[in-house]
Parts: structure tokens; C-alpha cells; sequence
């Protein structure tokens, strides 16, 4: 198809291979190390679940104590194979002897590599089954009773009390939601560990603990066949548990996940090397089980100005998808993020904006884009929000965006009330349906406002990659080349819990989730 | 939370009806959104003033999150909590009580238990020039695939307009033998509709004809309530279909033996 | 300019010059008739105004006692003349004596028709000069403060008290108003006089007098000189009064008039003759003193559908303009109206809109479009009706609407507050900033749903206006044509106020006022 | 009126600053817009409850001018006219109070007056991660065309950004001697900000520096009045400027003799 906006595809050819080249430089050093989040998540996966008597979850317990034994760089599915071999007891139950005091998994006879990896095979089979019944239960419902249209209508509930949640969750999908995204309490992201248990005590959000999923889960199961339209989950893979809270969200039949290494440096400080590394897992996770992805370059905006700084979300985005592709997820499931957040008061702002919109739609034309609303501009002033809002849809049904993430008229006071909801829905609905075809319908004066600032966000991203190529992708962090925000490679939260692999390492989920070899 | 603590599982509150109060994310939390204007400059004292005249009216913690200079005036948004709350398990409202049956039923019902022409005169009456609610109730096309009366079989439907004088309203009444009068107000401006509603019902007890005849008003700020208050025999607000009034009218032909 | 709808100007000047025909059969008529209204606006022009002791305005005062006295086929300014020639008074001292019942016009003398118009010629020059003192002022403020960008903001006050109303005006311009309409009472189109002085009690508007213009207008002059910009005055030529609230706009210097028979016959039940006839000389008064006329066909679409009869509406402009045409309006004075009435929930709504508002524009490139915001499927769901007036703001600057009439969110409650207007003018503003160069930047697709809508609705207007022509104005009104409202010839509010002219009638402003014979 | 009466001139009400009222369209009116739910099932009787509701608030006619069916929760925005009314002419509020100077103006002010670097640490402590706010007061680009205190001759700013622990900012403070910290809090669901500007005082009471300290928080949901009431010096809220703070801050080193 012709571009409307006369983009030339060699310029996109050529950046999509820049990052292509910075994604495998950083695949190089994410493939010789492992994190305790990572280590945590094969544990997970293995069926470790449960907290001790002072709550602190297993897969803590055991990695910990592989930690403190020095077996890290070993990985725990040897650790864990071994002392199956050794104690003929599950993992489960490994871990609760662990957690009891009553076995030290250190101090066992060590079988060979090979031993162990055979040992948990069965175990891992088991996992990717439960996995897969998921995916298929998913797609059943999917042939069943259908789904909304796209853009998706993606509203977040944010509580803090999963009961309340889920109240406000089945309201918004009466209302007419797709995507319910249960927004995390303030600085989860920051824990190195995952609660347990149901929660109802979050600020600004509710804890992601599998139990909140499951009991999300099934009530967005309840009331999507209530409305014939099966209704989407999303949180957050993202912080210091990051590939935790994938393989949690594989488990529970998650279908959206927020995931970008670059988010939790940028916006969480944490450490740089250890989110790209454990990325990388959380991804072959959600690249396996269908879950589509959300990157958070639509944050770059709220700290640095949409108008000049535009091409770093495409630059962002460019590399987000090449990560991507190394964790074999397909282009269905890139939801790459951008967002509205050009200041009102810009003449022609919007232009420019539905210019980046089309752009982005252009260039990555089967990816479910993630679009999010207007916030940095939003004010207390509700009514001239909720208009900023009505660009931001009209933008979006006129772009073909995938998950449209409905900005709310109170965004610069609280996280939504149930009616905040409900007219954001509304005004969403209205302006998709009225304005349906417009995307199709026009077409852009040649070599006017929207051809060449689309033609020059490209020509920008293009150069920032090649710098970036040359730079490596963290020392170009380190000088705040995204989002403004500058972060030092050993600075940040989590760095302890990096380790460098040694030979025997072995991470048994990898190679069945690629599909193949890695 | 201590190092590795998660939450204690406790459900959500579930509604007390006789105490509802206002739901922003959290079984009572009261909230509301209120807005308006002041006629005091713009001003961290404005802000104050907004924030008063909140508490005065029962709400706690009020926010002022928007304020704006209209230059002598501010304009506020404020969000505050509700402290106040409501019975809802004891509220009665007065509706027009009928069973609604649709077109055939009516023209049945017609048919068994009136056997006779049904003869209805409307008007949007007095300086009110507001036809369309009046022609979605009477006209043969109705309204959101709704017939109106001048569809149904065995109805005599007169649509007299707009701006129709009370008097001349009652003499068409009058000269066709009206079942029923059917007034429609749209303007309430300064109670303009009160007045003219009133006028209506004096005038029609003046010259000896309320008793024989069904009188009914409508229009989008007209509840059976008010309608009582002012003598009618039912009220129909905004939404209402040609088989909802007729239903009533018919069913009341019948209950008052003017058949 | 090319057509961007692709429009054929074929089809465009068939259905103007059948306008044309239409308009000037109808002028035949006009022009064998005056009417009570039209001779009273003779009389203030003349300088008679002032109310007798039980209120009657003298210009009423006079003409009834003319008509009374069979005298009008032959015209007020004959009177007048003829009792100036043989009373030695000037008119408004003739007027006062006859209220006063000390003196009776019609018993007197009668000079020969040239004597009269003689006699009355410098009084007819005197007025004439006051008119072009006011417009020249207008001149002036244009050239030294300048203006409002199109398209204008246009707002209502319609508090009912014209004091409160200039407060509410002022506020309105320093928010951004470019032209304010000072609403009439519900009704006073029925009166068949003007009522007198300050007043300060209406309902859902004010009443128009002369003193309320003029208050208006001197605190209009006020805050435009405060703000540094010229904000114009609208109020409504319009009713049975039609001409007479003319000459009072000219005099008070009102930059926009409400103006068209055919609103009052639809929507008013005004009987057309009287109405039409009326319209001309009102139309002679605009033309001449530089107002902008709108003319009403808006208001069709508020008792029928916005897009089955979107052709009425084109066909209706067509014949205003030849009326106008024919009163020696300029095209730059042609305000003629449409609106965004389309049902909500109609998909592509917007598109089908936005083609009828281009479509408009190249058609009538040099008028100054009245656009009417949403207002039959407002509701009460304010937060709603805020964006829809949004998209009406959008499709007003894409397509390069003139005087746009702000749309309120309050619309379907009550007539505006401070704020409503206050957030309306905010609406405008983001939206006309935010997508200014949209109408250049973008193209229609070839035979799209656009370009198709466009052809369409113009081909069905110059059917409709053959079929007008065949069987006549007054015909096609009385079969329902426009806006749904059948009317008939001899029904209505006024007739009794028309009569055919005599052979010595005369008007003595309409020649001057058309700058050649007439 | 009668056949021709035109209306007498009565000039607008004016307002009364000691009984202020929302104003609509005419003075006194009263008119307010308010928008909320109830957990209640939609119909009349929701309705009902609604207008109970603003009544009790003091709003005297209230019209339900829309509601919406939420699934046992019912959405409404009502108009009335508040019967409540302010004494706007005796109406305080604490304010910051000090003469803003310019940039300049505070570089001249440090070397006249203070003769040395004034120090300042800020931070967005607790779990707060938004550092716009912050940033925008401390650093060089500072915000809407008014540069940042590390722009200020004489001025150290020290931004340790977000997210930081109390414990840490304290630390540094004292580390580099601060004339004065700043706190920027933006959260404020369920209180955080308040749990967590109340341990910042208090671990400060408890190091012992409080009074050596200007201590000052900010944000959009911060007055100065709040910030009193914790125990900070000074507080501040939206649209706060670099200059705003920096003028408090030397001002008040001058006026405790910190120099
Ligand atoms: C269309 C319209 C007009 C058209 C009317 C054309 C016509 N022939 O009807 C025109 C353009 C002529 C017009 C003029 C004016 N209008 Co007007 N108009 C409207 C508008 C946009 C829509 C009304 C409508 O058609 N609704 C659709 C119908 C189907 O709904 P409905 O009337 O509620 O009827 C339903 C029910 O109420 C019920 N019903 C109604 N009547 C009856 C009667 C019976 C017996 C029963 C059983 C049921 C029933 O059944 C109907 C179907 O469900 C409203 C704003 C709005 N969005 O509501 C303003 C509005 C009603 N108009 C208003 C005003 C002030 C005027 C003017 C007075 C303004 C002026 N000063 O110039 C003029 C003069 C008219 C006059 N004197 O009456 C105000 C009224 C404010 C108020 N509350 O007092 C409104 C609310 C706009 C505003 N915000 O200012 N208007
Ligand atoms: C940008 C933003 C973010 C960015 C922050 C990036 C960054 N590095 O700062 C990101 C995307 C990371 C983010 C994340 C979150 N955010 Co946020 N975010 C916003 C947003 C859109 C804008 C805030 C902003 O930058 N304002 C611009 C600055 C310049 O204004 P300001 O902060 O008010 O600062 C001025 C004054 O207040 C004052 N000031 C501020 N601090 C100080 C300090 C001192 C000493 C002084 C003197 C003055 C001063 O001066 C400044 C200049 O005038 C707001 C919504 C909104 N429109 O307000 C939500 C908002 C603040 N976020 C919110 C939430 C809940 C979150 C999350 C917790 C959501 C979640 N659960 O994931 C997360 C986590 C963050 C955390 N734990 O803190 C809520 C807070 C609700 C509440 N009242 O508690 C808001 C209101 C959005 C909402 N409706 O839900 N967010
Ligand atoms: C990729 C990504 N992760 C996480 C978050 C949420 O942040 P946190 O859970 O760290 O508060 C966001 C917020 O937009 C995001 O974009
Ligand atoms: C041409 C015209 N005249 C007059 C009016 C106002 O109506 P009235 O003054 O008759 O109430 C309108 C309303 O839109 C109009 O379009």
C-alpha cells in the first residue's frame, strides 16, 4: 500500500535494521547473564507458589537461599532438577521444606546438568500445557463470543481493592469496555517480590498478585459472556518482577501486558542492565502465550515535549520491536505505545499529532498499537478535558489505532470514578462510530504540514538510531537521549540481583517457548 | 507493610439503601462534582469562598481543581464528599400508574371496551412554538419508530400546533367532543409553563368541561408530579411514546365510564 | 479553485439561475403590496418613535389611523408629507399631536404625490446620513481595532433583562466573543409592534427596542475598545416586525440581523404573503447599512431530518441569496445558515456533515456562512453535548465556516449561564487553534462517501428548485417542503396587515437605499 | 403585559459581598451544576433520591437534567439553585507571604544580604516518582519560560529526583549543609503525601535539624495551609515558579538570622 504521507521506505528499512543491530548487540550481554527475578520466574513456572510465615513468596525463599549458597549462576531449574533427584519430592514441596527450615538445597549431592534438565522435564511440559489450555481457552472465546472493534475501548481501574475492582471493572465492560487494565499500587514496581493473596489495600492501585488475576480473570469471563464480547485483562509486567509477573499473567490467561525494560529505567530507576535482561524472558513469556505487549514510550512525552521530541517514541519504538522479534513474539502481539500529549495550545498541534499517528500506523501496520490519551495538559478544568480527549478518539479511529487507552476528564485530579468511566466510553464510542471511515476518506496535500512533519519525525528517529548504534544502547541512556532522564548503567534499583551465568546454566522454559533452540 | 506482608482479603462493602450516599470509586465515599460561578474576583479568596460554601452544603474535604478569572467572576470546578444521605428504601414516586400496551393492543382495547371513536385534541398552547415533542406523540409518524395517535385505528387525533391561544384550544375541544386534551410546554423559562398550564386548567373548570375531559400535559421538564399539582390528570416527560399516553387515556375512558 | 468535492459547477449554476427565476416572480408580487410593518419602519425612518399614553408605539399610532382611514394603499410617506406640507410640523410633532388626538392626517388637504415626496426629501436624506454615520463608525473601528479571526465566535445572551444581558456580553467578549445576539423574548415575533425603552423582564430573551440596541451597543463599543476588538451586535429582523427592527438596527448600528420570510411562516406561523413582502424592504435596510443578514435555514432541521433534508437547506440558500440578489446585498453581507444537525448515532455522521459544510463554502465562497452548532440531539448529558459542539467546532474550522454560533453544553436545559458561555468560547478556540490549516492539508478521496454525499444533496437541491419554480414558492410551502411545516397561503399571523398598492404609493428610502431607481 | 407595556428600567442587582451566592445568569440565582452516582438501581425513584439528596445539600429546585443506567448504580447531573451563602468580605486565607522578587532580583538579594552560597536540596520523597514538579522548580530549564534554582547565582540546588527515602534526603541535607529542603509530593491517594510529609517532619524533629532548616513541600494538591498544619514552613501549590520559592527561601534566611 502506498504511503499517504509519501514516508520513504528506505528510511524506515534502514532504521528497522539500526535497531535491529542495537536489539542483537544487547542480546549478546543479556545472554550471558540471569537475574533472581528471572531465576524466581522458572521457579514460578515450575509450580512454586505460597509464602512462608512471614510471608515472604517461595520462589524469594528458594532463590534466595541459591543466592546466599552461590548457586545463582547455575540457575535454579538445576538446583531445583537436583534436589527433586536427590529428595524425590516436586518443587512445591522443595520449597516449603526450604521455607520450614527443613532443607538446604545447597548442600545436596549436585547431579550433572543433563540429570537435572531431564528430572524437571515432565514439570516443564506440564507448565506449558496449563500455558497453552490458556491461549486455546482464549481463543475459544474468541470464536465464541466475538470481541469489540478495534481501536479497543482499554479503561484502568485503580481502587487499590480487588473486590472494588472488579465491581468497577464489570460496570466499565456494561459500559462498553474491551480492555479492563488494572493499574498497579504506587512503587510495586519497586518490590523485588510478588504479594500473595487477594489484596484490597493499594495507593493509586491495587497490588498484581495471582490471585488478583484469577479473581479478575473470571470476572471479566462472567461479564463477557454477559455482553457476548470477551473482555480483555491487562497489568503490568514491569519493575523489579518483571518475568514473574509474565509467567503469573500466562498462568491466568492475561491478554495484555505492559512490558518495557525502558519504562522501569527511565521512570523507576531501576537498573538498566538488570530490566533488559529480565525483559527478555518476561517476553519469550508473552510472545508464547499471545499476550500482546504494551511498550511505554507514550511516557517519554509526559517528561519531554511531544513536538520535539516525537522521534525518540519512533526510535523507541523501532528497537522495542526488534527486542520483540529476538523473543519470537509476532507482530500481532507488538502493542508499541505512543501517545497524545502535544500542548493544546500548539497551532495545528493537531495535525502534527495525527501526522505521528498515521506515521506510526504506517510503519508498523499489523502491530496493535497502544495509543494513550492526553494527560500532561489535563487539567482540573473536566470540560475542556474531556474535548482534549475527543481529539485524542478522533485521532485514533482516523489513524486505525489498535488500543485506544481512554483518557479520563478528571486525569489531572483522581484515578477514575465509576462515571468517569462511563463518559469516557461514551465519548469514545460516539466519535468511532461517527467518524468511522474518515482514515479512508481523505488524503494529505502533498508536501504539506502532515507530509513533512511525518517525513521529518522519520528522518530524526532514523539519525537518533544510528547514534544509538554507534553510542550502544547504555551509554545513550546514560545521556538522556529518552524521555530527558538521564540514568548511569550501574546506578538504580535491583543490580544485586544480576549474576553472570556460568556453562551449566540452563533455563528450561526458553528453548520450547522459542520453538525451537536458543 | 512489612517486608514481604500482602493484605487481608476483605470484600467490598455492599450498599445500605436506607443510607445511599454518593459512589466515585468506593462504597461511600460521597463524592460529587460540582461546578459553578461566583460573582467574586478571581483569587485564592475565591478558591476559600467556593470551598465554604461547599462544607455549608454538607460536603467534606472540598477540592477547588479548577478555577478560572471571568474578570468580576470565578468560575469554579470543586470536588468534595458528600456527607449527606438518602432513604432510598422508603422513596414513593408518583407515576402515572397504567399498564402500557402497544398500538394493536390499544386499537383492541379500542375495539372491545369503548366501541366508539376516541377523539384527542393537542396543542402546544400559549407562546409556545415548540411542535416536535407534540407531533411525536400525534402525528401518523411518531417518533423513534413509534406511531403517533393519528396511526391508531379508532383515534380521531387533532394537532392544532403551535402557539395556540388556551381559548382557541378549548373551543376545538369543545366543537369536537374531546375525550381527551393533550398540552404540550417546552419553554419553562421564569415558570412560563406553570402559568400558562394553570391558565389551561382554569379556563377549561371555567366554562364547565374539566370533568368530561382527560387533561394531560407533556414536554421534557413535566413529571406526573407537577402535573397533579396543577390539576392535570398525568404528566408525561422527556421519552414518551403516542401508546403510553394513549394507553392511560384509553384505560381512564374506561375506569371514568365515558364510554 | 478546483472543486474538492468534485462538485459540477454545471449543476451549481442551473440551480442558481432557477433560484433567480424563482426569486424575481415572487418580486412581481412583492412589489404590488406594502404591509403595516413596512410603513411603519417608513415612519422611523422618517424619525417618529416614542409611545403614546397607553404604550402604543406612535409609528403604530400613525399607521393605524392610515390604515383606519383607508389611506394605506397609497403609503405612510404621502401622509406624512402631505400633513408636513399642511401642517408646517415635522413628523415626530404630526405623530404626537395624533396620538394626542389633536390632529387628524387623513382630513387634511392633499397635496399631489410629487409635493410630498418633495416635502419629505430632506427628512428622507437626514435619515440616510445617520445610516452612513454608523456604518462609517463601523469602518472605523474595523480599520483601528481590528476584528475577531473567522470563523467569529458567536454567543447569545438571553437573560430577559438587557442590563443583565450587557453584563453577561461584556464577560462573553472579554472571553473571546466576537459577535454577540441578544436573544428576544419567546414570542415578541408576534407582536405587531415594537416595543419601547429599556426593559428588563422577558422570557428566554429580551425584548428588542431601540434603547435595549442602543445600551448594547454602547457596551459593546465599550469592551470591544477594552479588549481591542470590534465585537459585533446580532439581534432579529425577524417576525412581524420584520422591516421596522431594520431601520432600528441601522440606526443603532447592529452589524448582524436574523432575517428570513420563511422562518417566520415555518416556524412562527406567520402568513407568508405578509412576511415576504415585509423581507424586502428589511432586506434594502440591511443591504444598505452593511449588516450581515442570517437567514434561517438552520431551523429546518430542527423538525426534520439533518440528512434526508439536507437538500432544503441548499435549495433555501440558493433562493436567500437571489432575494438578496434582488434587495442589492452584497455577497460579503450573506449570511446564510446551515447547521450541524446530524443525528449523533448516525455512522459517518461526521463525514456526511463535513462534506454538506464544504459543500456550502464552494458554493457560496465569499458569504458569510452562519453555522448553527448541534441542538436537537442535545441533552441533558452536558459532558456529552460538550463534544459534540466539539466536532462542530472542527468541522467549522476545516471548512472554513464564518459566523459560527457557538454551541452550548446546557443547550437542552435552560439558555446559557456565565460559564456555559465561558466554556463554549474555550471549546472554539482550542479547537479552531489546535486543527487551523486543516480545510488546506487534506483532500477527499475520489468518488468517496464524501464527494459522493456532496453531489448528491446538490443534485436533489436543484431538483427541488425546478420543482419550486413549476409550481411556485407559495405552492411548495403550503405542501410542506421545507423543514416538514405546511402552511397556508391565506393562514397565518398578519395578513390583515397587507394591502395592494395604489398607483401614486411610494416608498421614499428603497431607491436611494438601492443607489438607482426602483 | 398589557396591549403595548413595555418593562421599567430596574438596573441589575449588585453583589453583596457579605451573602454570596452562585450566580447563573442573574444575580442570586443560586445556580450550580452538579454531576455524581448512586448505588442505586436507575429509574424514578433514583431520581427521587437524587433531588432528596441536593435538597439536603441546600439546593433548592433541583432538576435531574440527565441520568444514565449503570448497572445498579444510576448517573446524574442535576442543576439547582444553592440556598447557602458566603461571606466572601471576612474571608482570610493564609498565604505565603512574601514579595516575590525576579531571578535577578534574588541573585541581587543573596549578595547584598546573605553573602554566601545558599544551599537547597529537593527531593520527591517517599514512593512519589513524578519529578516534573520538582524539576521544574530546581532544574536549570525550569518551566514555562522561568528558569530553574540551579540557574541562580549563589544558589546550590541539589535535585536527588524521585522516589527518595526520607532517611537519604535528611542524609544529604545534612551531608551539604542545607539552608533548605524541598519536598514535592503529587501522589495523594488515601493520604500518602500526608503519612509521608508527617514522617519527614518528624524524622527531622528527631535528627534534631528542623530548626536549622527551612523545610517547604509543593504540588498541586499542597496550600500553604496544609503545609502549616504539618509542620512545614511554608507550602506550595500549582503554577509555583521557581522565583516563589526562592524569594521565601532567602527571605526567611535573612528574617532567622541564617546568614
Ligand atoms: C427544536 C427547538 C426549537 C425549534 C422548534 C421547532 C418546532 N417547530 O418545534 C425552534 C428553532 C423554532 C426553536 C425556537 C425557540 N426555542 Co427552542 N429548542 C429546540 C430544541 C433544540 C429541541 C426541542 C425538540 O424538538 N426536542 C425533541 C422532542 C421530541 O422532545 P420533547 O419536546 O421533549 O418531546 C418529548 C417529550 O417531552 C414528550 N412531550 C412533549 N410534549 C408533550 C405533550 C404531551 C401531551 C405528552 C404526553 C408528551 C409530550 O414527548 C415527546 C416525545 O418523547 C431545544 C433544545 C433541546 N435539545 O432540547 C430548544 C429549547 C427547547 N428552545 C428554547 C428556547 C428558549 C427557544 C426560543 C424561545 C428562543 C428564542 N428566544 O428565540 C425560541 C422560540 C420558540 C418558542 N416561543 O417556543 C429553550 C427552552 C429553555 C427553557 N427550558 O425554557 C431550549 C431548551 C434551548 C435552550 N437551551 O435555550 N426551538
Ligand atoms: C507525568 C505523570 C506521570 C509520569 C511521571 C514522570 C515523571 N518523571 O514525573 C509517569 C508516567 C511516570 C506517572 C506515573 C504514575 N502516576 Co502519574 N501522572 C502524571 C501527570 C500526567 C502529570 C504530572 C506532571 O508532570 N505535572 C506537571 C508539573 C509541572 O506540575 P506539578 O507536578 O503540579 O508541579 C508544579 C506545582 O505543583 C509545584 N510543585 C510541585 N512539586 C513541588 C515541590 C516544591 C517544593 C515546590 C515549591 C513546588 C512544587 O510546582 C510545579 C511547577 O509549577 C499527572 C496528571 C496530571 N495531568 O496532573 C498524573 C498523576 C499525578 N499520576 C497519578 C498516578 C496515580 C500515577 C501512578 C501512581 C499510576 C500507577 N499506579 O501506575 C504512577 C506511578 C508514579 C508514582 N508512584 O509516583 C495520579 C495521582 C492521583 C493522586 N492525586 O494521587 C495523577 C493525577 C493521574 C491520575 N488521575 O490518576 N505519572
Ligand atoms: C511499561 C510500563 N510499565 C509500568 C507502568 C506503570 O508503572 P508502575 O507500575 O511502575 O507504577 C507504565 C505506566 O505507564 C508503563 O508504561
Ligand atoms: C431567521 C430567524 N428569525 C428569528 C429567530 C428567532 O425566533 P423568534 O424571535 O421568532 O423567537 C430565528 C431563530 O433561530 C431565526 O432563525
Amino acid at each position: 500500500m502506498k504511503s499517504k504521507l509519501n514516508l520513504d521506505p528506505k528510511v524506515i528499512d534502514s532504521a528497522r535494521s539500526c535497531a535491529g543491530r542495537i536489539a542483537e548487540s544487547m542480546q549478546i550481554f543479556i545472554d550471558r547473564h540471569t537475574t533472581v527475578s528471572t531465576e524466581r520466574t522458572v521457579l514460578r513456572l515450575l509450580g512454586v507458589d505460597g509464602v512462608d510465615d512471614v510471608d515472604t513468596p517461595l520462589p524469594n525463599v528458594v532463590v534466595d537461599a541459591i543466592k546466599d549458597g552461590g548457586g545463582l549462576p547455575r540457575g535454579a531449574a538445576y538446583w531445583i532438577g537436583n534436589a527433586m533427584i536427590q529428595t524425590g519430592l516436586d518443587p512445591q514441596a522443595i520449597a516449603e521444606k526450604m521455607a520450614a527450615g527443613e532443607l538446604d538445597i545447597m548442600k545436596l549431592t549436585m547431579a550433572s546438568k543433563e540429570d537435572a534438565e531431564a528430572k524437571i522435564l515432565p514439570i516443564v511440559n506440564k507448565a506449558l500445557e496449563k500455558i497453552k489450555a490458556q491461549t486455546a481457552k482464549r481463543e475459544d472465546y474468541l470464536a465464541t463470543i466475538g470481541e469489540g472493534r478495534k481501536p479497543y475501548l482499554y479503561v484502568i481501574v485503580a481502587t487499590g481493592n480487588i473486590y472494588e475492582d472488579v465491581v468497577q471493572a464489570q460496570a466499565a465492560a456494561r459500559q462498553g469496555a474491551d480492555i479492563i487494565a488494572v493499574i498497579r499500587t504506587t512503587a510495586q514496581s519497586l518490590l523485588d517480590y510478588v504479594p500473595y493473596g487477594p489484596t484490597t489495600e493499594g495507593f493509586g492501585g491495587t497490588y498484581a498478585t495471582q490471585e488478583n488475576f484469577r479473581l479478575m480473570r473470571k470476572a471479566l469471563d462472567e461479564v463477557g459472556e454477559e455482553v457476548g464480547r470477551y473482555i480483555r485483562l491487562c497489568n503490568y509486567s514491569s519493575g523489579l518482577c518483571m518475568p514473574e509477573i509474565a509467567a503469573m499473567g500466562a498462568i491466568e490467561r492475561l491478554d495484555v501486558m505492559l512490558n518495557d525494560a525502558l519504562y522501569g529505567i527511565l521512570f523507576r530507576d531501576i537498573n538498566m542492565q538488570r530490566t533488559l535482561i529480565d525483559q527478555y524472558f518476561s517476553r519469550v513469556i508473552i510472545g508464547y502465550c499471545g499476550t500482546i505487549f504494551n511498550s511505554g514510550e507514550d511516557n517519554y512525552l509526559t517528561t519531554d515535549d511531544a513536538y520535539e521530541a516525537a522521534h525518540t517514541v519512533l526510535a523507541s519504538q523501532f528497537i522495542n520491536e526488534q527486542f520483540a522479534v529476538l523473543a519470537n513474539i509476532k507482530e500481532e502481539q507488538m502493542g508499541l505505545g505512543h501517545a497524545f500529549e502535544m500542548d493544546p495550545d500548539l497551532e495545528n498541534g493537531f495535525l502534527y499529532e495525527l501526522a505521528q499517528a498515521i506515521m506510526a500506523r504506517e510503519i508498523f501496520p499489523k502491530a496493535p498499537l497502544k495509543y494513550m490519551p492526553p494527560t500532561k495538559y489535563m487539567t482540573g478544568n473536566i470540560f475542556k478535558g474531556h474535548i482534549q480527549d475527543a481529539l485524542f478518539n478522533m485521532i485514533a479511529v482516523w489513524s486505525g489505532q489498535s488500543l485506544q487507552l481512554l483518557g479520563m476528564l478528571t486525569e489531572a485530579i483522581h484515578t477514575p470514578h465509576l462515571q468517569d468511566r462511563m463518559l469516557s466510553i461514551e465519548n469514545a464510542k460516539y466519535i468511532f462510530n461517527n467518524a468511522r471511515a474518515i482514515g479512508e476518506e481523505v488524503e494529505y496535500k502533498q508536501d504539506g504540514i502532515m507530509q513533512k512533519r511525518a517525513q521529518f519525525v522519520l528522518a530524526e528517529a532514523e539519525k537518533l538510531l544510528h547514534e544509538i548504534e554507534a553510542e550502544g544502547l547504555f551509554s545513550t541512556i546514560e545521556k538522556g537521549k529518552f524521555g530527558g532522564v538521564k540514568r548511569p548503567k550501574d546506578g538504580g534499583k535491583g543490580l544485586a540481583g544480576v549474576c553472570v551465568k556460568d556453562d551449566s546454566y540452563f533455563n528450561p522454559f526458553i528453548p520450547f517457548m522459542l520453538g525451537g533452540e536458543k | 507493610m512489612g517486608s514481604h506482608t500482602t493484605h487481608s482479603a476483605c470484600e467490598t462493602t455492599t450498599v445500605d439503601l436506607t443510607n445511599v450516599k454518593p459512589y466515585g470509586d468506593t462504597m461511600n465515599d460521597g463524592m460529587m462534582q460540582l461546578s459553578f460561578t461566583l460573582p467574586v474576583p478571581y483569587g485564592e479568596e475565591a478558591n476559600e469562598a467556593a470551598k465554604i460554601l461547599a462544607r455549608k452544603m454538607g460536603l467534606d474535604e472540598p477540592a477547588v481543581v479548577f478555577s478560572k478569572d471571568m474578570v468580576g467572576f470565578t468560575y469554579f470546578v470543586l470536588y468534595g464528599k458528600c456527607q449527606h444521605t438518602v432513604d432510598y428504601s422508603t422513596i414513593k414516586v408518583t407515576k402515572v400508574e397504567v399498564d402500557v400496551m402497544d398500538r394493536l393492543e390499544c386499537e383492541k382495547y379500542i375495539t372491545e371496551n369503548i366501541k366508539r371513536p376516541v377523539v384527542i385534541v393537542g396543542a402546544c398552547s400559549g407562546t409556545d412554538a415548540h411542535t416536535v415533542g407534540i407531533d411525536a406523540i400525534m402525528n401518523m409518524k411518531g417518533f423513534h419508530e413509534h406511531f403517533g395517535l393519528e396511526r391508531y385505528h379508532g383515534i380521531e387525533a387533532v394537532n392544532m400546533g403551535s402557539q395556540v391561544p388556551n381559548e382557541v384550544l378549548i373551543a376545538k375541544a369543545i366543537e369536537v367532543n374531546a375525550d381527551a386534551i393533550l398540552v404540550s410546554q417546552i419553554v419553562t423559562q421564569k415558570d412560563v409553563h406553570i402559568a400558562n398550564l394553570t391558565n389551561l386548567a382554569e379556563l377549561m373548570e371555567a366554562e364547565g368541561i374539566r370533568d368530561k375531559v382527560i387533561l394531560i400535559c407533556g414536554g421534557p421538564r413535566i413529571s406526573h408530579e407537577l402535573a397533579q399539582e396543577l390539576g392535570y390528570d398525568a404528566g408525561f416527560g422527556a421519552h414518551t411514546y403516542a401508546e403510553d399516553v394513549a394507553s392511560f387515556i384509553l384505560t381512564e375512558i374506561v375506569k371514568r365510564k365515558m364510554v
